[in-house]
């Protein structure tokens, strides 16, 4: 399978506080993660808030400025030194659907305005009849009817927005959807209608997706391969499958142990892994793993080392403890 | 190159815009409305009552010096023998066109200036809010009369005076404003789409701190209006015998035994600031339908 | 029949209306429930469905434009209606609230030693000292380590895990008998929230708390509650104890709420939904508010529609409900 | 809580602060011992020799003495010179100090003092600005051009009291310069000592009837009684305070609530109502000095133009001006001096127009402006520039309508130009205007005073106006021998000056001032130079 | 807390030293210099006097020689009331000067910030009561009637016809001379304290923590003066720093209005005057005084909010 998007050793970091008395704090948000996406998959990215993946996100799509590595795009344009021009190439191709609905949408603009924008910033050259028809198409694909055209964002409801948006990212067949908690701020009911109409996007316009979500039931049933990440690092890396049964790092055992199950039986009979504290601050990471100061098997070894990444099973996983 | 997805074609039907939402709020609120037509009102008065009145502004009349209102001079007449009331008019669209003029400068080097630094952020957001807090710390009064001794006495000069040290606090509050909308996910949604900078500032910021900046100017207006009275009380600006009404009512202040020459002009002045102050805040709480 | 004993908290028949420029927003509707000593009782719905507004009326917190009408019984007391400084009497000491946002609902202009200790010195007429020993008592037990130092600290010094369980301690100072945790590990990571839920059923026990524990995450619910209460649009549409809820629920609107969860034990190749919208409040269908989304929607749902009993302690508002009409 | 209590003590602490400060029953009780005088604005300087405006002035009257002095009408009266011998040729004045005069130190003034006095005058180094009053001394005006030491000045200490002062040629006037606030005498020791700090109120001594107790810029200045003053038994009042109360209304407002006793002008168009309600108070007395308006003739269209010069000042009807525009008795001027300067040796020089009817002179102001080429085809474009005051914007704004309603709204357009005091004066000085307000109070009672203002190249002579003939004629009568060879040249050289109409004289001067009726002694009707001293005034 | 004083000083300084230059170069530009008058010195009375205030010299001398006069703490001569010095005009020994406008806005604050925040945490804890419309629309009112009418009509009601207070003048600056220009100054900014703080008021009774505390079941009192106060001040605070250096230098119109011979006058009489030490030394004045307050007032707002404290 082609290898749409390959990261290698990929790190973002913020500099904090920088002044004329004070050397900057460095925020280690994403520090050294690798892995590739396939053409076509659906890659889910899980973590607690502050793990890095909402920055590893923006960085793909040229939000957030890349401090080193290497992520190679579409197997032609490096991403961490791409100019003007193969950025837009990049904006082409990779689309980004926010967290909250309405505060993705400017509210000054009609929903026609909107959903144009990146057609009419990205192919100047189409005429304007071209781009209305354009329009219309895509909202009857995301299922917004046309005669909400001319409305204002501030109009409809947030599962209405996020319809918006998602118009907004396909209007230009792009190849990659990163979806960041893109239905996290969303009723249950509502959720559930946006999900599907991912799922059948997905499959009408054979789209790659990038799914980040802290609401592992949501990755489950939406992804093909889920990347764990923990503190800016992978923690393991594999098939849907192999991570909710099989499971090898400890975080990732955690992480699925404390998610309720909507079912009382199971969910009173279940074994929960607590974990001890809070997240570490990303700007003073812990030596060694990162996840040593909550693990529960923590050893000195994993207080010094800092483990590599390696397939075990079939799960790519980054612990001193398991080989 | 797009054949994935479906193009058809049809009618759109159109919903009201925006600001015509904004005004339909707006009309609802009763205050706002009768302030915003007092001040129509008073400025076609301050466009025709000259215009039509059958004495001229400057008219000297030796034999009516200082007379109390009449209903030969509605507004009495001052030490020349001129007529308070076309005065006041004339005053007051001198007044209009300063404050007027000043404003849009200040809204336009305002935004603009603004906009860039709170955008583009960084050493040039320092560096442009340092010149800003450079000029904020030279006298005001001295920086007009330096103007008028460099370039000689205009009106023009008046509101370059006026709008030279407004557009400093307009800066600042776009510029905050810049910062908090720089940050909104629908600007980013904007980068992703590979729209320029210039672009997101025309298009997505400034159009969303319009709001804020259009309430502040409607509290600017005011201002201005104080202002030019201040500048008139230097000399500078406006001369005779046009007149303004800072002028009208410096000039009333010094002689109280003739209220009929500060009650008139004041209580125009009062009447329009009122109005103002009325029509901003009925615009705040337009902006802003919570 | 448990029926006969006397409930600890009575709602009867509650409305809470807002007045707003565009009309009013009928926020709760005729609720009727009753909680019993040491139940931990779920309350879920979607947003709008009341269910946040209900407890704050409960609480004696609605906004100033809000209008209640109904009673409220809570241990025999009236609270419809009574005065601010009974009602003082009362809240903070016998009933206790938790907030959704831990970040937004402790003060973080005061000290938590200070905004600890005011609630033992008004409740229980402790000295400063006393409570403060109290306090740190408390920090502890909820797990805060290093509590005697940390409690003199703000707010924004700490996580917000953290500051959950300083919220959870400070409502649990004077030993409540009623417990309202609104949404308080919604905005929680899923490990910090299990902490938190273990903690909240550790106290329980403990305190033998009854704790009304409000949530859209059927998870948490199937994972903390004896009972749940089913909202939507200001309407109570079925209470049960939670078996029944997630196996044998009646309400159109519980049936279809459970299916449209994604869920990590089962899986679909395509989730259930709910078509449409949430209701918009200021305009609110006659009868069912649920009736434009019901896939099992009739004439008869525009209609009046009285709570039915389906069997002991299994409560239904919705015309397909076979029962007892109460 | 806290913020609670914060808040109360403030405010309390407030209230208490300020109800605890000394409070006097308003001013309204005046004090008995002090006198409380408006004085216009700061001095400037406490320097005398750098003295060149009237509220310096007035303070160094009081501060200081000169050789000679005055009496309320002007007159020139002994002052720390008790008597002094002329030569018969004029040019020789011996001067002879008092006995026993001593400095408010206490340190006796000797002739020392008064020839170091004068060398300070002439000093280029001191930089007076009336440096010209010792250029008639012998050697002065070499010293003042610096080609000379300042020791060489014609003024010689003949022994301890005694001074002999060389003139260059007689002058009549020279005992009223004496008398000059520039001319008064300082002590050498003081002045030595503390070098240019000694103006400094702190370490001044002085010579006159007061000495500075304590200045506050813009604020007020206290002077009390000085024990060693000659005159001191005269002195009746031990504290003058002077204020400088720039705004005439805000001076007219402390007037009225008792706070001062002796207001410096009035405020233009009160004065109808001031007059009426203070009958008593108000004085209103003509003053030593001319206003008129300069029309710059360095420019074409005035200095190739005689005709239009006349017009423009014919069109300006002075009666009205005077009285219905100005209102407090000022006396309209149709000539080049006063008439009252001198005594009145110059009254009578008046345009023969003056006493034609208005109508008339209409009709010939319009003739002459028609045959100066101007016109509803060609008409008049003209700015009067003058410095920001009400009373200048005023009679600009009267002028500027009288010329428009005699050569009609299409044939001149008049553009005020209101400008601040220092750019006036510097575009006044260079002539960059077209017409421009202009006025000179004498410094002393001399025809002169006048005289000089229309001399080639004289500092003064802001028109620009320029005659030979005139400069030749004023400098023959400096020269002449007897006084009434002297009135007819100046009479001959003023007649050509004001026919060449480069100036439009407007009006002589007035001043007004409400004095209250506890004030006695102080009679400002027949001081027309309005140089007062303190040591007059008396209180009920 | 020091270091933070310190910190916020040094980086103040080159924005005062692009001030002063900045001012220095405007000054120098004007036409007109300080000593014509209406009778012109002689050429060489003029090139003493310019030598004495160093005018001969190439400008950029001239400046060098004012930033090392300035380091002495000196702000050289008066070039309007000749010979004397500005530190001693501007800080005479008694009354005068700075101290003058020191005072008045000193006595303004003090009256104003506590009564500002009173009037308003009434009017916004009453919300839409008749007392809250009157603060409100009290506020409009001052801000459309500037001082220019205020302090004439003050003087005309309350000193020349009930002859209750001195019409000007600042006498020993007692409370009866103050009474006026003070009065007039609160009216002009006590408004707009209320307002703000009513707003403010307004947002923190709104707030969550204040439902917290009312869940609490605290009385209304100690919700007010413990939970409420503090949050509320901030907005007011933040206020006070350009308000004080407002009055400080701006108060020019009521200085001239009651003729006190304070800053806004010496102002004046200087740019019309030409007296270049005295406009740069009361620029600097004005900036220092600026920077200080905007410290003092991140100071207190580091006081106050716990959450800017590293």
């Amino acid at each position: 399978m082609k290898k749409i998007l390959s990261v290698k050793d990929l790190k973002v970091h913020f500099h904090l506080g920088r002044s004329w008395f004070k050397s900057a704090r460095v925020v280690h948000a994403v520090d050294g993660v690798s892995f590739d996406v396939f053409e076509g998959e659906t890659l889910g990215i899980v973590g607690e808030s502050g793990c890095g993946k909402s920055s590893l996100a923006r960085a793909l799509c040229g939000l957030n400025k890349i401090t080193s590595g290497s992520a190679l795009f579409n197997e032609t344009i490096e991403l961490a030194t791409a100019n003007k021009a193969q950025w837009n190439d990049v904006h082409k191709q990779v689309q980004f659907i926010f967290q909250d609905p309405v505060a993705a949408l400017d509210p000054r603009m009609t929903v026609a305005e909107i959903i144009a924008e990146p057609l009419i910033t990205l192919y100047p050259q189409m005429t304007s009849s071209q781009v209305m028809a354009k329009v219309l198409a895509t909202m009857k694909l995301v299922g917004l009817s046309q005669n909400q055209i001319n409305r204002y964002p501030q109009e409809f409801s947030g599962g209405q927005c996020q319809r918006i948006g998602i118009a907004r990212a396909l209007i230009l067949e792009p190849k990659v959807l990163i979806c960041d908690e893109s239905v996290s701020a969303l009723d249950v009911s509502i959720k559930a209608q946006i999900i599907n109409l991912l799922q059948d996007l997905q499959q009408q316009l054979k789209l790659t997706i990038i799914f980040i979500s802290h609401d592992l039931g949501v990755i489950k049933h939406i992804c093909k391969r889920i990347l764990v990440m923990y503190l800016g690092n992978i923690m393991e890396l594999g098939d849907k499958q192999s991570v909710y049964e099989n499971a090898l790092h400890p975080y990732t055992k955690a992480l699925l142990s404390a998610v309720p199950v909507a079912n009382p039986e199971l969910e009173k009979a279940k074994q929960i892994q607590l974990l001890e504290g809070d997240l570490p601050s990303p700007i003073n990471p812990p030596k060694g793993c990162v996840f040593n100061t909550r693990c529960p098997q923590a050893t000195n070894e994993c207080r010094a080392t800092r483990p590599q990444t390696k397939m075990v099973a079939n799960n790519l996983v980054s612990c001193v403890q398991i080989h | 190159m797009f054949g994935k997805i479906n193009t058809l074609n049809l009618d759109i039907p159109k919903t009201k815009g925006f600001w015509l939402s904004v005004f339909a709020r707006l009309s609802r609120n009763k205050l706002a409305m009768t302030s915003g037509l007092i001040i129509v009102i008073l400025t076609l008065m301050c466009i025709f009552v000259p215009m039509v009145s059958s004495v001229a502004f400057d008219k000297t009349d030796w034999g009516q010096i200082m007379q109390t209102p009449s209903g030969q001079h509605w507004f009495g007449t001052d030490s020349l023998g001129r007529d308070l009331f076309v005065r006041c008019f004339i005053g007051g669209r001198i007044t209009f066109e300063i404050a007027f003029a000043a404003a849009f400068v200040v809204l336009l080097v305002g935004i603009f200036y603004g906009a860039i630094a709170g955008y583009v952020g960084g050493k040039l957001d320092t560096i442009m809010m340092r010149v800003v807090d450079v000029l904020y710390g030279i006298p005001f009064l001295f920086f007009c009369i330096l103007l008028i001794t460099l370039f000689g006495n205009s009106m023009a000069l008046s509101f370059v005076a006026i709008a030279a040290i407004s557009w400093l606090d307009m800066s600042r509050i776009v510029r905050g404003q810049t910062l908090s909308i720089k940050h909104k996910e629908f600007v980013e949604a904007a980068m992703i789409s590979g729209v320029s900078n210039l672009k997101i500032i025309t298009r997505h910021v400034i159009p969303n701190l319009l709001g804020v900046v259009i309430v502040y100017a409607a509290l600017t207006v005011p201002n201005m209006i104080v202002m030019s009275a201040v500048l008139s009380f230097f000399g500078l600006g406006v001369t005779e015998p046009m007149t303004s009404w800072g002028l009208l009512i410096s000039d009333g202040a010094q002689n109280m035994q003739a209220w009929w020459l500060l009650l008139f002009p004041a209580g125009l002045m009062i009447i329009t600031l009122l109005s103002f102050a009325f029509l901003a805040n009925g615009l705040r709480d337009a902006l802003d339908p919570r | 029949m448990t029926e006969k004993k006397i409930p600890l908290l009575d709602v009867r028949n509650l409305s809470v209306e807002f007045k707003v420029q565009d009309g009013m927003v009928k926020a709760v509707n005729g609720l009727s429930f009753k909680v019993y000593d040491g139940e931990i009782i779920g309350i879920v719905g979607e947003s709008g469905s009341g269910k946040s507004q209900t407890m704050l009326a409960l609480m004696g917190l609605l906004a100033s434009n809000g209008k209640i009408s109904g009673s409220v019984k809570f241990m025999g007391q009236e609270l419809v209606g009574i005065s601010t400084s009974k009602l003082n009497k009362i809240r903070g000491d016998k009933m206790a609230m938790i907030f959704q946002d831990p970040m937004t609902s402790l003060n973080p202009y005061l000290k938590i030693s200070s905004q600890m200790t005011e609630v033992l010195m008004l409740h229980k007429n402790m000295s400063y000292k006393d409570a403060l020993a109290e306090s740190i008592k408390m920090l502890e037990r909820v797990k805060i380590p290093e509590a005697s130092n940390r409690i003199h600290l703000y707010p924004h010094e700490f996580s917000g895990g953290m500051r959950q369980r300083v919220m959870i301690a400070m409502s649990l100072l004077t030993k409540p008998k009623l417990l309202i945790a609104d949404e308080p590990t919604t905005a929680l990571d899923v490990t910090v929230q299990a902490q938190i839920l273990e903690l909240l059923k550790e106290l329980r026990k403990e305190f033998g708390m009854t704790i009304i524990f409000i949530t859209h995450d059927m998870g948490v619910v199937a994972n903390l509650c004896d009972r749940v209460n089913v909202m939507y649009g200001g309407w109570l549409m079925e209470t049960a104890s939670i078996n029944t809820i997630f196996n044998n629920s009646v309400h159109p609107y519980t049936q279809a709420l459970l299916a449209t969860i994604p869920s990590l034990d089962t899986h679909v190749e395509k989730l259930k939904t709910i078509p449409g919208e949430p209701p918009n409040l200021l305009q609110l269908p006659t009868g069912c508010p649920f009736q434009p989304r019901c896939s099992q929607a009739n004439h008869l749902c525009s209609e009046s529609i009285p709570l039915r009993r389906v069997e002991p302690r299994h409560v239904v508002k919705c015309v397909n409900a076979q029962g007892v009409v109460l | 809580m806290k913020i609670k209590h914060l808040a109360i003590t403030l405010f309390t602490a407030s209230l208490a602060l300020t109800a605890c400060s000394k409070s006097s029953d308003t001013a309204t009780t005046k004090s008995k011992d002090t006198i409380v005088v408006d004085n216009g604005d700061d001095a400037p300087t406490t320097d005398p020799v750098l003295d060149q405006d009237s509220t310096s002035s007035r303070m160094v009257f009081d501060l200081f003495s000169g050789l000679t002095s005055f009496d309320q009408s002007n007159k020139i009266i002994p002052g720390l010179a008790e008597k002094w011998d002329v030569s018969p040729d004029g040019k020789i004045y011996t001067f002879h100090l008092r006995s026993g005069l001593k400095f408010s130190d206490g340190t006796p003034i000797t002739a020392e003092d008064v020839v170091f006095s004068w060398q300070r005058v002439a000093d280029p180094k001191v930089g007076s600005p009336y440096n010209m009053l010792a250029s008639n001394i012998v050697n002065g005006q070499a010293i003042i051009d610096g080609k000379m030491q300042p020791n060489q000045l014609g003024v010689k200490a003949v022994d301890q009291n005694t001074i002999t002062i060389n003139l260059n040629h007689p002058d009549a006037s020279f005992l009223q310069i004496c008398a000059m606030p520039n001319t008064v005498i300082v002590s050498k020791k003081n002045l030595q000592k503390f070098g240019i700090d000694w103006a400094n109120p702190k370490n001044m001594v002085t010579s006159g009837a007061y000495t500075i107790k304590e200045w506050i810029a813009k604020g007020h200045l206290t002077l009390i009684k000085n024990p060693n003053y000659y005159d001191a038994i005269n002195v009746s009042i031990p504290n003058v305070i002077l204020l400088p109360i720039v705004d005439t209304n805000a001076s007219l407002n402390q007037y009225q609530t008792k706070q001062i006793d002796i207001t410096n002008s009035l405020p233009i168009d009160q004065y109808k109502n001031i007059s009426q309600q203070y009958p008593n108070e108000i004085h209103t007395v003509t003053q030593e000095g001319l206003y008129y308006y300069d029309l710059n003739m360095s420019l074409p269209k005035f200095k190739s133009n005689p005709q239009l010069r006349q017009a423009l000042s014919m069109a300006v009807d002075r009666q009205v001006l005077v009285k219905d525009v100005l209102g407090q008795h000022q006396i309209p001027a149709y000539s080049f001096v006063t008439s009252t300067v001198e005594g009145g040796k110059f009254a009578g020089l008046n345009y023969d127009w003056a006493t034609w009817s208005r109508d008339k002179q209409i009709t010939k102001a319009q003739e002459l402006f028609k045959a100066a080429g101007y016109g509803p085809s060609n008409p008049l474009e003209i700015t009067i520039s003058y410095n920001t005051m009400d009373s200048h914007k005023k009679i600009a704004l009267a002028i500027a309508s009288m010329w428009q309603q005699v050569f009609g709204n299409n044939s001149i357009k008049v553009t005020q130009g209101n400008q601040e005091w220092k750019t006036f004066l510097k575009v006044r000085n260079l002539a960059n205007y077209d017409v421009a307000r202009d006025g000179w109070i004498a410094d002393y009672d001399s025809v002169d005073s006048y005289t000089n203002l229309y001399q080639c190249g004289n500092p003064q002579d802001n028109s620009k106006y320029c005659n030979q003939e005139y400069n030749s004629l004023i400098s023959q009568a400096q020269n002449s021998t007897t006084p009434e060879q002297r009135v007819s040249l100046i009479k001959q050289a003023i007649n050509i000056a004001q026919n060449d109409y480069p100036i439009i004289p407007l009006y002589q001067y007035t001043y007004s001032r409400l004095v209250d009726q506890r004030v006695t002694g102080y009679t400002p009707e027949t001081n027309h130079l309005d140089h007062v001293q303190s040591k007059w005034y008396k209180l009920k | 807390m020091l270091k933070f004083a310190i910190k916020r000083t040094l980086v103040a300084i080159p924005t005062l030293l692009a001030i002063i230059t900045l001012v220095f170069i405007l000054v120098h530009m004007t036409p007109g210099n300080p000593f014509d008058g209406e009778r012109a010195l002689s050429p060489e009375a003029l090139k003493s006097l310019m030598t004495q205030y160093r005018l001969n010299l190439p400008i950029w001398q001239q400046y060098l020689l004012y930033l090392n006069d300035l380091l002495h703490g000196s702000f050289g001569i008066s070039m309007k009331y000749l010979g004397q010095s500005i530190n001693g005009l501007l800080f005479p020994d008694n009354m005068g000067g700075f101290w003058v406008t020191l005072r008045l806005s000193i006595y303004t604050m003090v009256i104003a910030v506590p009564s500002g925040i009173i009037l308003g945490a009434y009017a916004g804890l009453h919300k839409n009561s008749w007392f809250d419309k009157i603060v409100v629309s009290s506020n409009i009112f001052f801000t459309a009637v500037p001082t220019m009418v205020t302090g004439p009509l003050a003087v005309l009601i309350l000193a020349v016809t009930l002859r209750i207070f001195p019409a000007g003048g600042w006498g020993d600056g007692d409370f009866q001379h103050l009474f006026l220009p003070v009065l007039v100054l609160i009216l002009a900014y006590l408004p707009t304290i209320a307002f703000v703080m009513r707003g403010s008021i307004i947002d923190v009774l709104n707030s969550n923590y204040i439902r917290t505390a009312r869940a609490k079941g605290l009385p209304t009192k100690t919700i007010l003066f413990k939970h409420a106060i503090k949050p509320a001040i901030l907005p007011v605070i933040s206020l006070l720093g350009p308000m004080f250096a407002g009055i400080l230098v701006g108060a020019v119109v009521t200085e001239q209005i009651f003729t006190l011979p304070g800053l806004g006058v010496l102002t004046t009489n200087a740019a019309t005057n030409r007296d270049y030490n005295m406009i740069m030394a009361i620029t600097i004045l004005g900036s220092i005084l600026t920077i200080v307050f905007n410290i003092i007032v991140d100071l207190l707002y580091m006081l106050l909010d716990p959450k800017i404290k590293q």
